[in-house]
């Protein structure tokens, strides 16, 4: 595998379409956060689309994921319904997890998508259990764990490193460092900034990406997930990149400048990437109107699933708490 | 199986966790043990000794003392399809994965719209009663019982040492098996014809129609020797092991003390918003107008467990307190 | 069995019928029944116990004879 | 400052006595305190007040007549903010000056009264505590539920449970006192086990309600005992002591088979319906020596053999007597039957035993003038005789139940 994969027209197109699809449906969910038809946290992937959609490249049908929170990119990447992402937010039960997890926790078993994680470093274990049993159970298949650089402030993403390392693991961390765990600046929170360099203390293959590339992360992507369906371990990749949005809906931003948000959106990976294809002639005006149009016509159709969406009887309200059997 | 007829096996609780771990590695190749020093040294209470030799490395995994990893590691490991048993040293390290057993073994299930169980199982050393001192003696079963989407049983003899494994592996839901150390070298003969224990139910180890003395884990065998010398001043107590502390068996618990009116909860835990405390709420809920005295719990006293001998045993409940509150609650008659 | 012994048993059994009596009090020619307040249900258990205490048969028939302590006494004796 | 004035209990009450206080000056009160007894010519009646505060002075002295709406007491606001629950402002002296409206809307029923079966003065009396106790003795939850079951006050009983609270043991010994359905007036010798006190007064409760409540109707028929005794003559002789039979279990089974026959005599008036008993369990009433009664159940009396009968009652009448009557006997029977037995009277029209629907009473057995084939001949002959509640059944049924009863007894093979 290269360094640089080579891009053609078609996957030129798609990672872009996939960049635009998330940027835009993050854009609907504003809107409609501020309409009221979604409540709850919202946090916007916007910015950091590059990184979702380049690892997604990269796995198969078999294998794993697990997201976090800010987990709108990492599903509508791995192919998760728009309308059932929607109808989530929106609280109905035709969304993919029957209305009851919300913006931060999407799931689909269908897509091995293990869930939005809302609790900081928490699904850095999961990864290491659902690797574990894959070694068992599916032999190649690779789990995607995604967090935030705050994650490298707790416990359980140490103890998660070294278990992968130890374990050899077929793993893939990916570190989307977008430089504030909230309002938290990087250099005001870690003593080690780069972060890959924590891993690496753990002997894990590790490197840092240009989170704002989704060729480059698709790259990057690639080594790692051969290198762990060999049965050489996990990888560990730190994507630089920076959130243009605020964290969440309600969130003054009094932590960073509007001359440093500025200075990232120039390079804002989705123009950046439609720029670069033009460029290369491998994306005319009409196939951009094209494209657009689909998308749109996707979000609306989300949106006008979500709003036909029921609630859930409250009747079944402790359905879940304990299951009846294991789902196969 | 050497004989047509099988007769009752004497064994202690710790080989009956033994033999119920060995049944189930053997049973489902999909289980397997992890925890700290479960392998090489045998298990802090020796109950996985020799298993590593038997199992192999895969199955019997030694892991680093990281609380919180491999218990997320047994949770994911069971969304992705495995029936991991993962031991936790002791409850008092539990804290450590307090956020896996919350925030991903209870809620997964439901967070998912139902998409995921997650079949695991956790066993962990509980209790008081060795002068382990404050950090190594806690009874922590009754928090963890606050916790909807957790199974937790608390095996107070042999039989249900020996048995209730192999429900709680059956069982798709995250189950903590709370083991007594205190019980770990207590023997009793097994019968042979019970092969499994349901884990939905208290159990009533002693009838009795003067009160009902709900007990649980290393609290059972005090409340049974308590009943036997009440049963000399003529007071009959019922001996009802809880077992079960989530969900409570509120069936088998009201309909005990309906027929008793009078009613003793003993708890290791504190009693501040301990499981005892819950258990007499729901009495008071469900039975006020049976009841016939003021429910009395018997639970350890407020303060850290100390490590000096007299120490402990006046923090943790006794026999003889358990007597004594029967002997006020029944009255003169 | 003396009549003073029959006597002292029937006053014996007649207080553990009827506790709240004081028999000793009981001239012999008193109605029993009348003095203690005793019922029919009263008078057949007198009756078993008597029996069993001293073997002798008393048919049915032979109640009225019973009524007073001297009836007793005279009939137990025979 | 307010006053607390004589409430009218009732539209024909003109002016009450005042039994006892149970409050004096200085006193606390809250909204349902009881805080006197008034004795009226209906009895005797719990006052309960209807404000908060002190109480500031007595007006009326234990043992005065005091007309309706005449001051009983004067009540200055509580000194203190008001208690938990009453946190809007303090009643202003107008609504005060309302209590006695407030008061003659709630008149205690006639169930209030017979469930304690005796005036509140008595159970001050009796209780462990003393006076002005009430609120303070212990009754335990199963206790007062038990108690309020068997229509009996708790606060009368002394308390064995812990701190002496009154327990459900205690209300089931006190149970056992408990009354058949007439009440023959005697001295009150203390019986084993009851009080006779409270005896009396329960006595006094139930059959007051039956009385009130229930509108009874009567009707007798003479019956030849001739058969049944020479049958019972010769079953006896060939038997010990021990196994003979009175002529009770005869009476009893043909009791049991005609309430068979016509069933709506057998169970309960319960609001406003009758309701059938669960089987035929006759209350077979047993009078305690030096006074006082008991009515407990001979459970399925249809289905006992005259043998089993014997045994049955026996057993019952010993435990009655002695004070060791279980709880389902008191509590079940579906009809009550009284023989008055060889020293009794003639004939017996009792007073059912509320909420049964019939009682059956058998006089005793003598030997009298009996027509028979034109030719007057000595038989010997009881009088039977039905009270039945003409809410639950007619004449008629009650005509058809005796002549079962009658025809049953000249077949005592059959029985």
């Amino acid at each position: 595998m290269s360094e640089k994969p080579h891009i053609d027209r078609q996957h030129g197109q798609q990672l872009f379409r996939d960049m635009l699809r998330i940027r835009r449906f993050e854009a609907k969910c504003a809107e409609l956060y501020q309409g009221q038809k979604i409540r709850g946290f919202l946090h916007l992937y916007d910015g950091e689309e590059a990184v979702a959609v380049g690892i997604m490249q990269a796995l198969e049908e078999r294998d794993a994921i697990v997201a976090t929170y800010r987990d709108h990119g990492h599903a509508i990447a791995r192919g998760l319904p728009m309308g059932s992402l929607m109808a989530e937010m929106f609280g109905k039960v035709e969304g993919c997890s029957r209305g009851r997890g919300g913006s931060m926790h999407f799931f689909d078993r269908a897509r091995r998508f293990y869930g939005g994680n809302a609790i900081v470093g928490g699904g850095l274990p999961l990864s290491i259990g659902i690797a574990l049993a894959d070694k068992e159970l599916r032999p190649g298949a690779v789990t995607a764990c995604f967090f935030g650089e705050g994650a490298a402030g707790e416990g359980e993403f140490h103890e998660s490193m070294n278990l992968a390392e130890l374990w050899e693991l077929p793993v893939i961390f990916v570190c989307e460092n977008n430089l504030y765990a909230m309002g938290m600046p990087l250099e005001l929170a870690e003593a080690e900034t780069d972060i890959f360099r924590k891993a690496q203390a753990y002997r894990m293959p590790s490197e840092k990406v240009d989170g704002m590339n989704p060729v480059a992360v698709e790259a990057a992507a690639r080594r790692a997930v051969e290198r762990a369906r060999g049965g050489k371990g996990p990888s560990f990749l730190e994507c630089r990149t920076y959130r243009f949005r605020a964290h969440s809906m309600f969130d003054a931003q009094l932590y960073r400048t509007k001359e440093e948000i500025a200075l990232w959106k120039e390079r804002d990976p989705v123009p950046r990437m439609q720029a670069w294809l033009e460029e290369n002639h491998m994306l005319s005006a009409e196939e951009l109107k094209r494209i657009e149009d689909q998308v749109d016509v996707e979000i609306d159709a989300a949106v006008t699933f979500a709003e036909a969406g029921q609630w859930e009887k409250v009747e079944d309200l402790e359905r879940f708490v304990l299951m009846d059997e294991v789902p196969q | 199986m050497s004989s047509p007829v099988a007769k009752p096996v004497r064994m202690s609780y710790r080989e009956a966790c033994r033999q119920a771990i060995r049944d189930a590695l053997t049973n489902d190749p999909r289980t397997f043990l992890m925890g700290e020093d479960v392998g090489l040294y045998g298990g802090c209470y020796a109950v996985t000794k020799g298993l590593l030799d038997e199992f192999g490395p895969r199955r019997i995994r030694d892991t680093p003392l990281s609380e919180s990893a491999f218990v997320g590691a047994g949770i994911g490991a069971a969304i992705a399809g495995m029936h991991p048993i993962v031991e936790i040293m002791t409850c008092n390290f539990s804290l450590l994965a307090l956020d896996q057993l919350l925030n991903n073994a209870a809620s997964i299930a439901h967070m998912s719209g139902g998409q995921f169980a997650v079949p695991l199982v956790i066993r962990m050393a509980t209790g008081a009663g060795r002068q382990l001192a404050a950090q190594h003696s806690h009874s922590l079963e009754g928090w963890y019982a606050h916790i909807p989407g957790l199974k937790v049983l608390a095996p107070g003899t042999v039989e249900d040492a020996r048995h209730m494994l192999r429900s709680a592996l059956a069982d798709p839901n995250p189950v903590l098996i709370f083991e007594h150390i205190v019980l770990y070298n207590v023997e009793d003969e097994l019968d042979p014809a019970v092969e499994s224990v349901d884990i939905g139910s208290a159990k009533i180890r002693r009838p009795g129609r003067d009160v009902s003395v709900l007990a649980y884990g290393n609290s059972l065998p005090k409340a049974l020797a308590a009943a036997d010398t009440l049963a000399k001043e003529g007071i009959e107590a019922e001996v009802v092991d809880i077992r079960v502390l989530r969900p409570l068996d509120n069936a088998t618990i009201f309909e005990s003390v309906t027929r008793t009116r009078r009613c003793i909860i003993v708890d290791e835990g504190w009693k501040s918003g301990s499981i005892s405390a819950e258990i007499a709420a729901r009495l008071s809920e469900n039975l006020f107008f049976e009841l016939d005295a003021p429910i009395r719990r018997i639970c350890s006293r407020e303060v850290p467990i100390p490590y000096s001998r007299h120490m402990e045993e006046a923090a943790l409940p006794q026999t003889s307190a358990i007597i004594e509150s029967a002997r006020t609650l029944i009255g003169s008659r | 069995m003396t009549k003073a012994e029959i006597r002292q048993l029937a006053l014996d059994i007649l207080s553990s019928i009827a506790p709240e009596t004081d028999p000793s009090a009981l001239a012999g020619h008193e109605d029993i029944r009348e003095a203690l307040d005793i019922d029919s249900m009263d008078f057949l258990n007198f009756v078993i116990a008597l029996h069993q205490r001293t073997e002798i048969e008393i048919p049915e028939a032979d109640y009225p004879k019973l009524f007073t302590l001297n009836g007793v006494a005279a009939y137990l004796s025979q | 400052m307010s006053d607390f004035l004589m409430p009218s209990l009732g539209a024909d009450m003109e002016r009450g006595k005042l039994v006892e206080w149970l409050v004096k000056p200085g006193s606390k009160v809250r909204k349902g305190d009881v805080i006197a007894i008034v004795e009226t010519h209906k009895g005797a009646f719990e006052v309960d007040i209807f404000q908060e505060g002190v109480i500031a002075d007595l007006c009326a002295v234990e043992g005065q007549e005091v007309p309706v709406g005449a001051v009983l007491a004067r009540l200055a606001p509580s000194d203190k903010a008001p208690a938990l629950g009453t946190l809007r402002a303090p009643a202003n002296p107008v609504a005060a000056e309302k209590a006695p409206e407030v008061a003659l809307a709630a008149p205690p029923s006639p169930e209030a009264l017979s469930a304690s079966g005796k005036p509140a003065k008595v159970a001050q009396k009796v209780s462990p505590m003393g006076p002005g106790s009430r609120a303070h003795a212990k009754v335990t939850p199963a206790a007062r539920r038990r108690a309020a079951e068997l229509g009996i006050d708790p606060y009368t009983l002394k308390g064995t449970g812990i701190d002496d609270s009154v327990t459900f043991a205690d209300v089931e010994r006190a149970s056992a006192s408990h009354v058949g359905p007439e009440a023959p007036a005697g001295p009150t010798r203390p019986g084993r086990g009851f009080d006779p006190l409270q005896m009396r007064q329960a006595i006094a409760a139930a059959m007051s309600r039956s009385k009130r409540e229930i509108p009874h109707y009567y009707l007798t028929t003479t019956i030849d005992m001739g058969p049944s005794l020479s049958w019972l003559e010769t079953f006896n002789t060939e038997r010990l002591p021990d196994q003979r039979l009175l002529p009770a279990t005869l009476f009893l089974k043909a009791t049991a088979l005609a309430l068979r026959e016509v069933p709506q005599l057998n169970g309960f008036w319960e609001n406003g319906r009758f309701r059938p008993g669960s089987g035929i369990h006759i209350g077979w009433a047993v009078s305690l020596r030096g006074g006082g009664l008991i009515a407990p159940a001979v459970h399925d009396v249809d289905t006992m053999t005259l043998p089993e009968l014997m045994i049955a009652l026996r057993d019952l009448v010993a435990r009655a007597r002695g004070g060791g009557l279980r709880s389902s006997e008191m509590t079940n029977p579906s009809f009550t039957v009284t023989s008055l037995g060889e020293r009794g009277a003639d004939c017996v029209i009792g007073v059912i035993y509320p909420p049964q629907v019939a009682t059956l009473g058998f006089g005793r057995i003598s030997v009298r003038p009996w027509v028979t084939g034109g030719k007057v001949t000595a038989r010997p002959i009881v009088v039977s005789s039905l009270s039945a509640d003409h809410r639950a059944s007619d004449g008629h049924a009650g005509g058809l139940f005796l002549a079962a009863v009658d025809r049953l007894l000249q077949e005592p093979l059959k029985l």
